[in-house]
């Protein structure tokens, strides 16, 4: 098991410095500077060619990718140059909000969607089936924005039971430890804020969940037909064993391996919804952020977190190889 | 559930639920807690994060709404509009030649941090500023200084502009005097600038130690200036928190504010990046107010028993044209031509809030310089189409850019605007290739680099002087227009040499009058923008400048 | 009376947008008190399906099942789902074919076989452990408490075999039936799972229904013994008298196609021809006809009935029985 | 003679009656299926009226769908807008333009737009993986490295979520609708890279392949004769399902301000981002082309949804 990590972890450098230079050839690419960006529309010529210098963006690419890659040696990955904020602060206040939100979000989706795959397939055929697979199917189709626009309209503005934005209601001053609202309050007791930024999660969070359940359903669904049809159930049965026993540990325990690795590789289309979440409910996540970067042409933070997501991707990836590994003793072996 | 038994999930199963009905109680409360009639904090919605809590270092609105309520320069506009009035200064004068600016200096005015306000402290400043060095004189940290005053004591860069700030003595105890090199049109508008507003020089001599950086890409802006408890000036509010996680800026009146107490204890701005979220979060009772209202949405909330007053308009939106991009534009018909085919007053009809005006000039009517006598170029598809029959350009085809994910207070949505204008300008039987860009930088690249024939643009003014309209274009050639005209220029720059206020308001009348004969471009409209408060909230009375003052806001 | 006795049972598969299927039509058989009966027949020919109707193991939609299956006294068919529930695993229990298969992959063998006596014998923890030890041990895995914590895939075939056995006896059930448990083991492993189940069955009194293609199992095994043929039995007898006086043309036609080591050198195997796809319904009347050597007109005129052409007890469904004279004596 | 001859008629002819369960191919038994699926027929109905609608919207259009005829009754400023009437079934958008109309003439753009992307990304994809795949399968080593190193490569861009990837893909071509359709299609290359991948390695490892290679098949010959046809199944699934995607993220693009630069050219994307200003207002703008939207994609996704099972052994039933 160490190897398998150890191995995965040297990976993931030539991964990355391969990905730091086709990035860095990529963004020279991006017409435009943040120059005026900055300025906006009071740039002038001498004041965008004063800025480029002094951001020393009329040097050579290698030159810059040289300097880049020092600083990254010195885990420094710059300033962004939309916040003059260094990259690893902005970071730190918005990758845990959006690692709150799609956790929020995933777990709305395993919680409700793999009982209803479940059911869906028992009854395959049934009206819950039928119900659960087009209502999956739906969910898939609608665009992510509109379900939250029409999430907000519904529950933030008519029925005011939500907040409309943001991350936590205003004055609700709460002591900021590890970035995550809603953890940062359990830790200093302060249970008010945890239970408001759970509060503030939530429509972003359903909203985020829509693919994701649509999928896990689906995974779900013909995972567990494949097992029921498997003779170790047939075997079971013929045991005569409780519905429950036969249910959790021979059906699901089987059918939940390939749901594992599809909530694994859930995370990319994650962050993707999260742009079109977090800026409809202008929460100050990453999604948006980086959005914006990408707009405002802020190389640094670019680049920050494309090498952070790659790693993030991999080290989920290696996650999900472990949990694998322990549910299933055949991986373990090989 | 029940369906479901396998230990985790069951754990994380109740978990979720717990956390729905807790959160739903934790809203009750929440929600109980506003609708409470003593309500002390204020909130007030913003488009943007500010970049800095130093104003000095800052050249955006977002920045200034928050800084105003904390820093005080020497000059303000009267509350609600754009006339000149003391501000820390209650009176000032300059010589004729318009070098030397004395200014009388309020007594009895503290700093938040204690420190006592006086001549020494504004000097302090000044000096400050000019004595700034490294990234500071970037002009993307010291964009206004270096616009109003010039360049620096020792300018690193060989293209910086040359120093116009000569030297501030402090008099006595209240008075200080300001000299610069040359009279400029900037003066003394510039002295009421949030950038040039006064710091305690406690909190300056702390802002000396920190230096703004640029490693390697970019500018790091110093530390004081990104947290609460260094800056300190003579607001009627103290700023004593900024949550960036949350996009919170928190501000706390300050009792010994010299003039009328802030009526609302706690003052808090937070960024909604959407005009519909801002919208929705006042409809919702998240906020008590927000910025940059879109029209559409003026009237909703109107109708809705929400106050949301349009201010005077300060701003102007035009068409530019590039001459060197397409030749055709060189011929004076073809730019009359294009004049005449675009419906103004049914841009202003159909998108600007109420108040909104047909432009004639590169001004609004508010502003000093405003000439009723121009040459105007009403709506007249068949004249425009005599005009290019004239100029031999039937078959004109242009390329017309319009950015796009963007709203200015000018500008409330680009691409209706563009959309209309090129209907019209088809109808006259010119041929539009639209060429959509992102606002920033694609879209100001393209345009300022003047590889745009046809734009849309604008303006708002910092100060109630025409040169800071007409100045910022026609004082020479220039690549967003792309032509070269001595009448025009001279007329501009004429007019900012001229040191008596009276007189110089003559000469931009002449020089607006000499622009529109020549049109350089199109003037299109003058939009007022909007501000929304919640049904209970008495608001503070609107600035043609964008300067509210919410000290003034209380609760009904 | 007979422990288990089965009437016209039928077994039909009604799928969407398919006709039905009849996967048995009308099989009868009996089970007696400790005895062991073979279920004989090609693939295809039902067998395996009657098992599992016996069980109440086959899906419950799209299946239609008729006839009775009593357990003493019980009819097995109509009963609730939750006595069903109760009997199988403690009064009947069932040995599959595929051992890999039809263990969990994911659960300890210990837990695969401690489940079974929590659920019928109310064993808990330590003991439940302890008893699963000893069943390993009975069915003759070494090392049982280390086999306990191993995996299905960390067994050899025939220990996966002995490990499901284990199971099926683990609570002394009444009946056994074993579906082709010894087709997917070679042929060393077979003789010991044989000989295994032979000796559990005389030790506990169980009765065995064998279900097997394998003439050579039964030889060694049953005493009565069912050829089935496209879901009818078509002969039942003593193992004796089958292999003695094998009387309807398929059963006869089986015995010749397995070779023997008494038969005259140069005497040539005569397999059946055609497949057990070329076949009629019963209804219309032999369903061996099209692959018979002996079919007359009669054949294909409704439904043969069982007789007793030869002797009492030695049942024949068949018009025109093959009566020679008996071959050489059985080696049983 | 006679009486054998008709006793062999006789048994011909029950043989007739009585069902011979037959074993059909692949193929012909996922055709069975697929009729069957209420699933599949919905799905394929929905995407033949779409695609009619985008050859003859056009000529229906009552009005022309660029033309502001009614701009003087719209007022953006004032939130008044006109809802569907006799003259504009479905009332008219912001600018005074018959919304009918638009949403018309929109579903060719937006067929073509998903088609567009969809194509790029099967091509390419498509090419990479059997690159890889025949790399893997008998390239020896050498083609094991060539094999990893492409996939490495799939997986960074995996990695990188996909609306981002295609922003920026964006940023660096400017705004145009080809730009929105590569974008698009850029995203999809890795899924179908991987997955033509995938299914190659399956068959590689299947008999008749182990066969062929022993027969002494040249390997080129065995990659397009024997594999790549026997794994097209999944993609070809992919693809319908792509579709569907593919008009979704080009939706979520022109929420992001990146769609068509000319919105005179009703696009049901770029008409939904437009109309979402004014959702408060008048709904029904952005509901027409959100629905028309969501039931095309239902439409593809429904469909190859239902091929997936069709073809998946493991999910008859």
């Amino acid at each position: 098991m160490l190897r398998l990590v150890v191995r995965r972890l040297l990976q993931l450098i030539p991964t990355l410095l391969g990905l730091s230079v086709l990035l860095f050839l990529w963004l020279n690419r991006l017409p435009g500077g943040p120059a005026s960006a900055i300025l906006g529309e009071r740039a002038t010529e001498a004041e965008v060619a004063r800025i480029n210098r002094a951001l020393g963006l009329d040097q050579p690419v290698y030159v810059q990718y040289w300097r880049f890659l020092k600083r990254i040696f010195e885990l420094d990955l710059g300033t962004s140059t939309q916040t003059g904020q260094p990259v690893w602060d902005e970071f730190a206040t918005r990758f845990p909000a959006t690692v709150e939100l799609s956790i929020v979000a995933i777990l709305i989706a395993i919680v409700v969607g793999i009982p209803m795959g479940y059911l869906a397939a028992k009854r395959r055929g049934g009206w819950l089936d039928v119900g659960a697979v087009s209502g999956s199917l739906i969910g898939i189709c609608i665009p992510v924005f509109f379900l939250a626009l029409i999430l907000k309209g519904i529950f933030a503005v008519q029925l005011q039971m939500f907040p409309s934005y943001g991350r936590l209601d205003t004055g609700m001053d709460a002591t900021d430890i590890t970035g995550f609202a809603v953890l940062d309050g359990l830790l200093t007791g302060e249970l008010d804020a945890s239970l408001d930024a759970m509060h503030h999660l939530i429509l972003p969070a359903i909203a985020l969940s829509s693919i994701p359940l649509a999928v896990i359903v689906r995974m779900t669904r013909a995972s567990v037909l494949e097992v029921l049809g498997e003779d170790y159930v047939r075997t079971a049965e013929s045991k005569g064993l409780d519905k429950r026993v036969v249910r959790g540990r021979h059906v699901l325990r089987n059918a939940l391996l390939p749901v594992v690795t599809a909530v694994g590789l859930l995370t990319g289309s994650l962050l993707s919804g999260a742009v079109l979440t977090e800026s409809v409910f202008s929460f100050n996540g990453i999604g948006n952020f980086i959005r914006t970067s990408i707009d405002a042409r802020d190389y640094p933070v670019l680049v920050g977190f494309i090498l952070f997501i790659a790693m993030v991707y991999v080290l989920i990836n290696l996650l999900v190889d472990l949990a694998y590994s322990l549910i299933d003793p055949r991986v373990r072996v090989h | 559930m029940r369906i479901f038994k396998s230990g985790a999930v069951r754990a994380i199963t109740a978990a979720v639920a717990v956390g729905l009905i807790a959160t739903g109680c934790a809203s009750e409360r929440g929600k109980d807690g506003d609708k409470g009639g003593d309500k002390d904090t204020f909130v007030f919605a913003g488009a943007g994060d500010p970049g800095s809590l130093d104003p000095a270092l800052a050249s955006d609105g977002e920045t200034f709404r928050v800084t105003r309520q904390a820093f005080e320069a020497l000059l303000e506009h009267e509350s609600g509009g754009s006339k000149l009035v003391g501000g820390l200064a209650e009176k000032w004068s300059s010589d004729p030649a318009g070098k030397v600016w004395t200014f009388n200096l309020r007594k009895g005015v503290k700093f938040h941090d204690g420190e006592a306000f006086n001549a020494a402290a504004v000097c302090a400043n000044y000096d400050h500023w000019f004595n700034w060095k490294g990234t500071y004189q970037s002009s993307a940290v010291s964009y206004y200084w270096q616009t109003i005053m010039g360049g620096f004591a020792k300018n690193e860069d060989k293209e910086a502009p040359k120093p116009n700030y000569k030297s501030c003595t402090a008099k006595d105890e209240n008075t200080a005097v300001i000299e610069v090199n040359e009279p400029s049109a900037n003066l003394p508008g510039g002295f009421s600038l949030q950038a040039l507003a006064i710091h305690s020089p406690k909190a300056l001599k702390e802002y000396a130690k920190q230096d703004a950086t640029a490693k390697g890409d970019a500018i790091t802006y110093p530390k004081y200036s990104q947290e609460a408890g260094t800056v300190a000036g003579t607001g009627p509010y103290k700023i004593t928190k900024w949550n960036k996680g949350n996009k919170e800026v928190t501000l706390e009146r300050f009792d010994d504010y010299w003039g009328e107490k802030a009526k609302v204890k706690n003052l808090v701005f937070r960024t909604i990046d959407t005009e519909a979220g801002r919208r929705q979060a006042l409809q919702a009772g998240d906020i008590d107010g927000y910025d940059l209202v879109a029209p559409a949405d003026v009237k909703t909330l109107e109708k809705e028993g929400y106050e949301v007053p349009t201010r005077d308009v300060f701003n102007i939106f035009y068409v530019g044209m590039t001459q060197s991009k397409n030749p055709a534009l060189k011929k004076l018909e073809v730019r009359q031509a294009i004049s005449h085919a675009i419906d103004r007053e049914g841009i202003v009809k159909t998108q600007l809030p109420e108040g909104g005006k047909a432009a004639t000039q590169f001004m609004p009517d508010t502003v000093a310089g405003f000439s009723d006598k121009v040459k105007t170029y009403p709506f007249d598809t068949n004249k425009a189409k005599e005009l290019l029959k004239k100029a031999g350009e039937e078959k004109l085809k242009i390329e017309f850019c319009y950015p796009t994910e963007v709203t200015r207070p000018y500008m409330p949505a680009p691409q209706d605007m563009f959309e209309r204008m090129k209907a019209d300008l088809e109808k006259a039987g010119i041929t539009v290739v639209p060429k959509a860009m992102k606002w920033a930088p694609d879209y100001l690249d393209a345009t300022e680099a003047g590889s745009c024939a046809l734009h849309m643009l604008g303006w708002t003014g910092d100060f109630n002087d025409g040169y800071n309209f007409i100045g910022t274009w026609f004082a020479g050639p220039d690549k967003q227009w792309g032509f070269d005209d001595k009448k025009v220029f001279d007329s501009v720059n004429a007019a900012s040499k001229v040191t008596d206020p009276a007189g110089r308001v003559e000469a931009y009348k002449k020089a607006n009058e000499t622009i529109m004969e020549y049109v350089p471009g199109v003037p299109i409209s003058a939009s007022p923008p909007a501000i929304a408060f919640a049904k209970n909230v008495n608001p503070p009375k609107v600035s043609p400048l964008t300067q509210e003052n919410f000290a003034e806001v209380s609760f009904k | 009376m007979a422990l288990l006795s089965v009437e016209e049972l039928s077994v039909t598969f009604t799928a969407k947008g398919r006709k039905d299927s009849t996967a048995v039509d009308g099989v009868s058989f009996d089970v007696d008190q400790g005895q062991v009966v073979g279920l004989v027949g090609e693939s295809g020919c039902g067998k395996s399906v009657t098992s599992l109707a016996l069980m109440g193991l086959l899906p419950g939609k799209g299946v239609k099942v008729g006839g009775r299956a009593e357990f003493d006294g019980k009819d097995l068919l109509s009963m609730s789902p939750r006595k069903l529930r109760d009997m199988r695993g403690s009064q009947l229990a069932m040995i599959f074919q595929d051992p890999l298969s039809s263990l969990n992959p994911v659960v300890p063998i210990g837990v695969q076989v401690t489940e079974i006596l929590e659920r019928h014998r109310g064993l808990k923890g330590e003991a439940a452990r302890k008893e699963a030890a000893n069943l390993l041990d009975r069915v003759g895995i070494p090392d049982p408490t280390r086999r306990l914590k191993e995996y299905p895939h960390q067994l050899s075939g025939g220990m996966r075999q002995r490990a499901l056995i284990a199971m099926a006896v683990a609570c002394a059930p009444r009946l056994l039936i074993a579906d082709e448990p010894t087709t997917a083991l070679d042929v060393t492993i077979q003789a010991q799972i044989l000989e295994l189940l032979k000796e559990l069955v005389d030790q506990e009194g169980t009765a065995l229904l064998m279900i097997t293609h394998d003439l050579g199992v039964v030889a060694g095994l049953c005493d009565q013994v069912n050829v089935l043929y496209a879901g009818r039995a078509v002969e039942s007898a003593g193992r004796r008298e089958l292999f003695a006086h094998p009387t309807h043309p398929y059963a006869h036609g089986l015995l010749g196609s397995i070779p023997r080591l008494d038969a005259p050198r140069g005497e040539p195997l005569s397999p059946i021809r055609g497949s057990i796809n070329d076949r009629i319904a019963w209804a219309d009347g032999c369903a061996f006809a099209p692959r018979c050597d002996y079919y007359t007109m009669e054949c294909l005129t409704g439904t043969p009935e069982l007789t007793e052409p030869r002797a009492a007890g030695h049942q024949v469904r068949c018009v025109n029985p093959v009566l020679p004279k008996p071959k050489a004596e059985v080696s049983a | 003679m006679t009486k054998k001859a008709d006793k062999i008629d006789r048994l011909a002819e029950l043989m007739q009656t009585s069902e011979v369960t037959s074993g059909a191919s692949l193929w012909r038994e996922a055709m069975r299926r697929l009729k069957a699926s209420k699933m599949a027929i919905i799905g394929a109905v929905i995407i033949a009226l779409f695609v009619l609608l985008a050859i003859i919207g056009p000529w229906l259009a009552p009005h022309s769908p660029s033309a502001q005829t009614w701009r003087g009754e719209v007022f953006a400023n004032k939130g008044q807008f006109v809802g569907a009437r006799g003259e504009n079934w479905f009332g008219l958008d912001h600018l005074g333009r018959d919304m009918f109309s638009r949403i018309l003439v929109g579903a060719r753009q937006t067929l073509m737009v998903g088609v567009v992307s969809m194509l790029i990304g099967l091509i390419v994809g498509a090419l990479v993986g059997v690159l890889s795949g025949a790399a893997a399968t008998l390239g020896g080593r050498t083609g094991e490295r060539v094999d990893t190193v492409i996939m490495r490569f799939t997986d960074i861009m995996l990695s990188l979520p996909s609306l981002l990837l295609a922003v920026s893909i964006a940023a660096v071509m400017g705004q145009s609708l080809t730009t929105v359709m590569i974008a698009v299609g850029v995203v999809q290359i890795p899924i179908f890279a991987r997955l033509l991948r995938g299914s190659m390695l399956v068959q590689g490892s299947s008999d008749y392949v182990l066969a062929a290679k022993a027969l002494g098949i040249r390997k080129k010959r065995i990659v397009l004769t024997q594999i790549l046809p026997n794994s097209l199944s999944p993609v070809i699934v992919q693809a319908t399902l792509s579709l569907a995607t593919a008009i979704i993220e080009a939706a979520a693009l022109s929420y992001l301000g990146l769609g068509n630069p000319d919105p005179a050219i009703p696009e049901w994307g770029v008409m939904l981002a437009q109309a979402e200003r004014f959702f408060d207002n008048e709904p029904m703008m952005a509901a027409y082309p959100a629905i028309g939207i969501i039931i095309t994609a239902l439409g593809f996704t429904l469909l190859g949804e239902a091929m997936r099972e069709a073809l998946d052994p493991k999910l008859r039933g």
